[in-house]
């Protein structure tokens, strides 16, 4: 009979051990899974795990496929660490797309060098603007941040589809719902000639090591983990609960829009209705996968963006539906969330002795 | 009278081991029919996890206990129960969203809960003199209503044996001596009672026979009557007790004045503060004594800054008011804080001790220097507060959390004291603290009161205040009482003034033959 | 010969029974048509973002020589992609961006909604129609005007109510505005969204309704009147067949009844003999060529002149119309 | 019939999959958890309901399946926050992901079969009044079922001295622990409830509202359920008026258009999020009523020592 022990403290190297081997449990339930669905084991992971590495395209494509799911974590590790749930960054995202895009809307014949940096600040005070709403109302009004962030991800969307379908309309576009395509200098450089790797890539890495820095090194950092680990002691230390609420919300909505603005004027060149498609909430997986820690958030967001890449490959090459995306990415978080335990528990065999009865 | 040749409750050779303690080691003693029987020990001597084992919460390692002559290894608190066994929690167990008698009807068995459980509650508070309304939420009675919850929890279920663990901590004089006479009263009966208690003198007037643990190991069995306060405490630790520090400064100007302080409680189940006023000058410890509950946390919070006032004069620190500002401000103008909560409220559990030294210790120490923090610097402090306050730990990188509660507010009160404070404000600086540890606890509140500094003791330990304070007053229900030199109070008429019974309205000199 | 390989790229899961789920049965029909000379790989799910430029990328690396992209959302994409992969042939269907080895498809719906436009006028007994619709593109629009015209032609006291759900697929919502309809009146349901949910619930409520994109009769066997299919396996097929032969040009098909890309599935037995007979005249006369479903004189919902007399419409009106026509209530997104 | 009950009929038949969720949820949460995997749940219900009805024939069975499917992965998050204590955010979140790729892996081959829908109730002479007929006694089984949960919910928790024990437990863990009672299991079998009745929920989905699966079919109802609870401040009677209200808003606004007023369609579609978040606001402004009602260890991980 096992049981499990609380550690006098976290243990440090369960810290780093536990994310492997969740995967590797992943890996192998997953390989069970294709088993049961009559597919190659082997065959099916090396598509679903190996092959999203295996040249230039598809590494730059797990380069686009991350930014946004980076920089969303980052933004969303703060407020989780400080107890400040934001689940909407999903509309955030939506929002900050939909301001940086009208500024490359009201400019499409005007280029020039600064029109990139001036749609970045649009699309992070949108997204700012948008988180602006759970953060006043919670500290106002003491509504619960998780579902009102998540109802106005709807009505951004909604909003964004309105917009797109009717002022921002491509004039020349036969009246179909999307915008004009962005001219050159609305659009982000490319790293990689022939591929769609561009700077946001970079300012998603710049962006998590900043993060990290601030996080580890600063106060603003300190306040956020002070606030999550114990509020009272937050509030002794002189840290303003609603000050850190606002905090969080600013810096996780900021992110979302800029990775909404960044891809609407990269990966797709334009605003569309179908420009939100989910990374405001994978990324919160993505943030607890890489253990609320920036730089953990990377290798994380590389990671869910294999299962993505993987699962089209799979799809592509093995016949599989989608859905297996979804399944992997559950169970994924369901093995890193289990075996957590284990950084602040033992596992300890009962004592004979001991009566059988657990309390 | 059952036969009285064998004991109630008997335990042999009892242990149980916790990671790293072993909490109790072999404890074999008996309480026999209708005894009051006092378990005396040190914090963490492991009264609490022997009388959880006896109540079912916890199963003993090693060991059996006797109930009435039979076998007794109750799996579960109900199986305890329906062996006639009832339990007053050192924590309370109580539900402060749920009505009294949902909570007493959640600590009885089903049958016993049914009927008519309201006018049971009534009928039998009235018979002990232990007043309930049963439809009032827990959350809004005082400490003292709360226990007596527990109490006629207890009581409703006809119990052989009543265990009661530190029930006093947070009583009135008064309070205390009406729970004796419903004690005294019981035991009439035929019940036994367990009483775990850390104030000997209580234990003195009350029980009839002692078991005295150390380190989880039975080290005397005594009958208390016979003994002094000072011998029973000598048994507990093994060693002879230091005397109090001597209190001889000649107090200075004021350095922190509090005036017309005025305030609701953002907990719905608070206390209001109602225009409290005081002063505490350079070189003298002010205390401030009352039962818990009673606008402490209140007061503390607007002192720290958690909650701020509209007026900055009603809190005005060596001629600056701060009344308007937050923590930061005030430690700048040179306040320190010592929290009652020590894990959780003073320090960050799963932080290091030398993160925990940035909790507080930012502005004074200059641990940050445009906001980013100074590491080293903040390491090298905490590497000094545990030098000098002797803090027995691994290494500063271990986390609050894994310090015993003692050296952990020995971590805590050091850091403050060690940020020469011109005012410091401590609550409950030994809660839960040996007293060996205690007592050099009071050495460095003396010491820096010496120093000049103006300090303020919040605490309920009656004893604690009276052995370092020079100056006293009575918090009940909010309001402050007018504070007094030391010599000057009696016991009785703080009994009074911690009942609510003002000395604005009762004179001194008349309430002390009250 | 290597086998010729065939990709698709579909917006929804394939088993949605409308829009997507009808492109699997044209690549269905393109494996059963040619065997083993063919692979067909798809991906389904792709939302028309930013992933879908990635996945016909991917499709083109992995050897396809005809890329199927089948939705109007994959049009930029597809131009990207087209413009790196010289030699595959894209067909994208809905759009309007063509390019050396890119071509567009499509299928002129709405001489179907013309059709089942005058089946309802005819049979409607409260001259309530109930249109379930998605989003106010050229194409909805253009559904909801060939119906109302030929509804009205044939029924002066017609009147439609639209109800815009802002979705192509929640059958939850769908069964909700089909209720909400059938409340208000409507005795014959129109969608022009994706799933059955609204066939169901007409079947439940015992009144008549028009399936979409594909033939959905087992969800309503008593209230399907006929459904407008999207039949895509005779352009998918002679499509490959041309890539086979060496004889593949970017072209731009608008196909209708008279090319077999538009179907209405079989009547139902509950249309009595004349409106049948109405409605079989008009599609042969539409596929004959010889009737226009937008032909004047008609007016826009302002009031303003479209169409004079006899004036039939322009392909390019009709690819991006975005108004409505006079006599059809509710507005729409300027 | 009368236009209005006719409504208010439409109004039921999209009011009760939200009730039915945010029913099971309210009990989770009273016993201080917080799960928000309700999407997850009534996806996984509605699929099993209809899988189990077309391979059975009997919606008996289906709802049985419905309601069995839903807990058991209410079993998945309870196993993870309950023994392994992990984040229930996090896990919630992940039950959701979970739940709609499982639903849609499971559904492949059910996509595009059809059965008939679960029979209405007919009492001779009853359903048959004017207006209280239609309005009250000519509905389908789930719905009586999901009004008779209200009542027995809020019967349970402030009647019964198990809902009690599980009020107590949402209150304070560790009081509850000390005098014996056993938190992890009134918390698994709360979660349980919470499961079954999210699948339930599901299945009057794909049984009654559609009736027919396809992916994703509960299109986000899971997270209004979450939203209903905490508007609901924790009451049976107010999560049925709150299920009723956002019933309300969404089909109101199909029929404003039907109605043809004059507002783009994405607008009114805004409606039913906004007047959440509206009634959200109005409802936690008090503070002090909130923690009153709300359970003190909602979300808390609990761990007893030996
Ligand atoms: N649940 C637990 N897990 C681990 N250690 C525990 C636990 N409970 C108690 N201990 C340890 O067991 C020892 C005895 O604790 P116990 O609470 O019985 O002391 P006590 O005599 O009641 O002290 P106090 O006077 O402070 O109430 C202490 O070292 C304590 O830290
Ligand atoms: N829950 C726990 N898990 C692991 N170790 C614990 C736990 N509680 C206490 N300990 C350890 O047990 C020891 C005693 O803890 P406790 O807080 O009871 O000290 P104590 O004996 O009361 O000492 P002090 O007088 O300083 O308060 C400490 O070393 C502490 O680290
Ligand atoms: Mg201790
Ligand atoms: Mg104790």
């Amino acid at each position: 009979m096992l049981r499990l022990e609380l550690r006098k403290e976290p243990s440090r190297a369960m810290r780093y051990a536990t994310p492997v081997l969740a995967v590797l449990l992943t890996i192998l339930a997953g390989g069970i899974m294709f088993a049961l669905m009559g597919k190659d084991p082997v065959e099916a992971l090396h598509v679903f795990f190996i092959s999203p590495l295996s040249d230039l395209f598809s590494i730059t494509e797990l380069m686009v496929k991350a930014s946004p799911l980076i920089l969303i974590a980052v933004g969303l590790s703060f407020g989780f660490r400080a107890g400040v749930w934001n689940i909407g960054a999903e509309g955030q995202f939506t929002v900050g797309a939909l301001t940086g895009g009208v500024v490359a809307l009201i400019f499409y014949n005007v280029p020039g060098i600064w029109l990139l940096p001036m749609m970045t600040i649009a699309g992070v005070l949108g997204g700012m603007a948008w988180a602006a709403i759970p953060a006043f109302l919670r500290t106002r009004y003491n509504a619960n941040e998780i579902l009102v962030s998540l109802m106005l991800t709807y009505v951004a969307i909604l909003l964004l589809s309105v917009l797109v379908h009717g002022p921002l309309r491509d004039p020349e576009g036969l009246n179909f719902p999307e915008s004009r395509m962005f001219h050159d200098s609305a659009t982000l450089p490319i790293l990689i000639a022939g591929t769609r790797a561009n700077i946001g890539f970079v300012v998603a890495i710049l962006v998590a090591i900043t993060a990290w820095i601030v996080m580890a090194r600063h106060v603003i950092g300190f306040q956020v983990r002070v606030m999550g680990e114990a509020p009272l002691a937050a509030r002794f230390s002189g840290f303003l609960e609603s000050r850190i609420v606002w905090l969080c919300l600013m810096i996780s909505g900021g992110l979302a829009g800029m990775a909404g603005l960044f891809e609407a004027a990269g990966s797709v060149g334009q605003l569309v209705p179908m420009l939100p498609v989910g990374y405001g909430f994978t990324a919160i997986i993505v943030a607890f996968l890489g253990r609320l820690n920036p730089i953990g958030i990377v290798a994380a967001g590389l990671v869910m963006a294999v299962t993505y890449i993987g699962g089209e490959a799979a799809q592509i090459e093995l016949g599989l539906p989608s859905a297996v995306t979804g399944v992997f990415q559950g169970m994924l978080l369901f093995f890193l969330l289990g075996i957590d335990v284990l950084v602040h528990y033992q596992i300890k065999s009962r004592r004979p002795s001991a009566v059988a009865a657990k309390s | 009278m059952e036969n009285n040749a064998v004991a109630l409750l008997e335990l042999r050779g009892i242990s149980k081991r916790f990671p790293g303690v072993l909490a109790n080691d072999a404890v074999t003693f008996s309480v026999g029919h209708g005894e009051i029987h006092a378990l005396l020990g040190e914090n963490g001597a492991g009264k609490s996890t022997l009388v959880k084992m006896i109540y079912g919460v916890m199963r003993p390692d090693e060991g059996d206990m006797m109930l009435g002559g039979a076998h007794y290894a109750p799996a579960r608190p109900s199986e305890a129960r329906s062996h006639g066994v009832g339990m007053v929690f050192q924590h309370f167990s109580l539900f402060e969203a749920l009505t009294v008698a949902e909570n007493v009807a959640l600590g009885m068995e089903r049958e016993a809960a049914s009927g008519d459980l309201n006018q049971k509650i009534i009928d039998i508070s009235k018979a002990y003199g232990l007043p309930l309304d049963p439809t009032r939420y827990v959350g809004a009675l005082s400490v003292g209503e709360r226990q007596r919850v527990e109490i006629v929890r207890c009581l409703l279920q006809n119990p052989r044996l009543l265990i009661m663990d530190e029930p006093t901590s947070v009583l009135t004089p008064q309070e205390t001596e009406l729970l004796f006479d419903t004690l005294r009263a019981l035991a009439r009966e035929g019940c036994s009672i367990l009483y775990i208690s850390h104030k000997l003198e209580e234990i003195r007037a009350l029980c009839e026979s002692a078991t005295v643990l150390r380190g989880g190991r039975v080290v005397a069995t005594c009958d208390p009557r016979n003994e002094t306060a000072k011998s029973l405490a000598e048994m507990m630790i093994g060693s002879e007790l230091a005397a109090p520090p001597a209190r001889d400064t000649v107090p200075g100007e004021v350095r922190l004045a509090v005036n017309g302080l005025t305030r609701a409680s953002d907990d719905p189940f608070g206390v209001d503060l109602k225009d409290i006023g005081f002063e505490v000058r350079a070189g003298e410890i002010l205390g401030i004594a009352g039962v818990a509950g009673n606008g402490q946390e209140e007061l503390m919070a607007a002192l720290i800054g958690e909650s701020r006032s509209e007026q900055a004069a009603t809190i005005v620190v060596d001629g600056t008011p701060v009344g308007c500002d937050g923590p930061t401000v005030r430690r700048a103008q040179g306040m320190c804080f010592v929290p009652e909560e020590r894990l959780g409220h003073g320090a960050v559990p799963d932080m290091s001790l030398w993160e925990n030294t940035l909790v507080s210790a930012r502005t004074r120490m200059g641990l940050s220097i445009n906001g980013f923090l100074k590491n080293g610097s903040a390491q090298a402090f905490a590497t000094q507060v545990v030098a000098a306050f002797k803090v027995k730990t691994s290494g500063i990188e271990h986390s609050a959390a894994s310090l015993s509660g003692g050296n952990l507010q020995k971590f805590i009160v050091g850091r403050e004291v060690l940020q020469a404070p011109g005012v410091l404000i401590a609550a409950q600086p030994t809660w839960g603290v040996d007293a060996g540890a205690a007592a050099d606890i009071h050495q460095a509140l003396h010491d820096l009161m010496k120093k000049g500094t103006a300090i303020l003791v919040i605490s309920q330990d009656l004893d604690e205040l009276m052995a370092i304070s020079t100056r006293f007053a009575v918090i009940a229900n909010g309001r402050l009482s007018t504070p007094r030199p030391v010599g000057e109070v009696s016991i009785e008429e703080i009994g009074l003034l911690m009942g609510g019974v003002h000395s604005d309205a009762v004179p001194a000199s008349e309430a002390a033959h009250a | 010969a290597d086998k010729v390989k065939v990709g698709f790229i579909f917006v929804g899961p394939i088993g949605d029974h409308g829009w997507s789920y009808e492109h699997n049965q044209g690549r269905l029909a393109i494996e059963k048509e040619f065997g083993d000379k063919v692979e067909t790989t798809y991906v389904e799910n792709v939302s028309e973002g930013p992933d879908a430029e990635r996945v016909i990328q991917r499709l083109a690396q992995g050897g396809s020589d005809i890329i199927f992209t089948t939705s109007f959302g994959f049009m930029n994409p597809t131009i990207k992609v087209a413009k790196r992969f010289p030699k595959v042939k894209f067909e994208h269907a809905t759009g309007f961006k063509r390019d050396a080895n890119v071509s567009t498809y499509s299928s002129r719906f709405y001489e179907g909604r013309h059709v089942i436009g005058l089946i309802a006028g005819k049979m409607t007994k409260t001259n309530t129609i109930g249109y379930i619709a998605s989003f106010p593109i050229p194409e909805v629009v253009r559904g909801i005007n060939a119906a109302y015209l030929a509804a009205k032609s044939v029924n002066p006291d017609i009147k439609f109510k639209v109800v815009w759900v802002s979705t192509w697929f929640d059958p939850g919502k769908e069964a909700d505005a089909a209720k909400a309809l059938i409340d208000q009146g409507a005795d014959i349901l129109m969608q022009h969204t994706d799933s059955p949910a609204a066939m169901k619930i007409a079947e439940e409520a015992g009144i008549f309704a028009f399936g979409q994109a594909s033939d959905m009769h087992r969800f309503g066997p008593n209230a399907q009147l006929t459904s407008i299919v999207d039949a895509w396996s005779p352009y998918y097929i002679s499509r490959v067949k041309a890539v086979m032969d060496g004889t593949w040009e970017s072209t731009d098909t608008w196909g209708g009844f008279d090319s077999g890309m538009v179907l209405l599935s079989d009547y139902s037995d509950k249309i009595p003999a004349d409106v049948r007979e109405m409605a079989e005249k008009a599609h042969d006369a539409i596929k004959a060529g010889t009737l226009h479903p937008f032909t004047g004189p008609i007016n826009k919902q302002d009031g303003s002149v479209w169409l004079k007399a006899g004036e039939t419409a322009p392909d390019g009106d009709l690819l991006g119309m975005n108004f409505y026509v006079e006599g059809v209530e509710g507005s729409l997104p300027k | 019939m009368d236009l209005t009950i006719l409504i208010l009929q439409g109004i039921i038949v999209a009011a009760t999959p939200l009730l039915f969720a945010a029913i099971g949820e309210l009990v989770v949460e009273k016993s201080g958890v917080l799960n928000l995997g309700v999407e997850g749940m009534m996806i996984v219900g509605a699929i099993a309901g209809f899988a189990m009805t077309i391979e059975s024939g009997s919606h008996l069975l289906g709802l049985v399946a419905a309601a069995t499917a839903g807990a058991a992965t209410a079993a998945i998050f309870a196993v993870l926050t309950q023994f392994l204590m992990s984040n229930q955010v996090a896990t919630g979140l992940a039950l959701t992901i979970f739940g709609l790729g499982v639903s849609a892996l499971w559904g492949q081959g059910y996509s595009g079969q059809s059965t008939a829908p679960l029979a209405r109730l007919h009492i001779p002479v009853i359903s048959d009044l004017p207006i209280v007929g239609p309005l009250l006694f000519s509905h389908d089984i789930l719905v009586y079922l999901s009004v008779a949960l209200v009542v027995g919910v809020a019967w349970f928790l402030n009647r019964t001295r198990a809902g009690l024990i599980l009020r107590a437990v949402g209150e304070s863990h560790s009081s509850a622990h000390a005098i014996g009672y056993p938190v992890v299991k009134v918390r698994f079998l709360a979660l349980l409830f919470g499961g079954a009745c999210a699948g339930l929920g599901g299945a009057y989905l794909s049984l009654v509202q559609t009736p027919l699966w396809v992916e994703d079919m509960t299109a986000g109802r899971g997270w209004i359920a979450l939203a209903i609870v905490v508007f609901a401040t924790w009451k049976p009677g107010r999560a049925f008026a709150g299920a009723y209200l956002f019933g309300g808003v969404t089909v109101l606004q199909l029929h404003a258009q039907g109605f043809g007023v004059g507002i783009d369609a994405q607008y009114l579609s805004m409606l039913p999020y906004v007047t959440t978040v509206v009634v959200l606001v109005i409802i936690s402004r008090d503070k002090a009523r909130v923690s009153l009602n709300a359970p003190a260890c909602l979300g808390k991980p609990f761990y007893a020592s030996s």
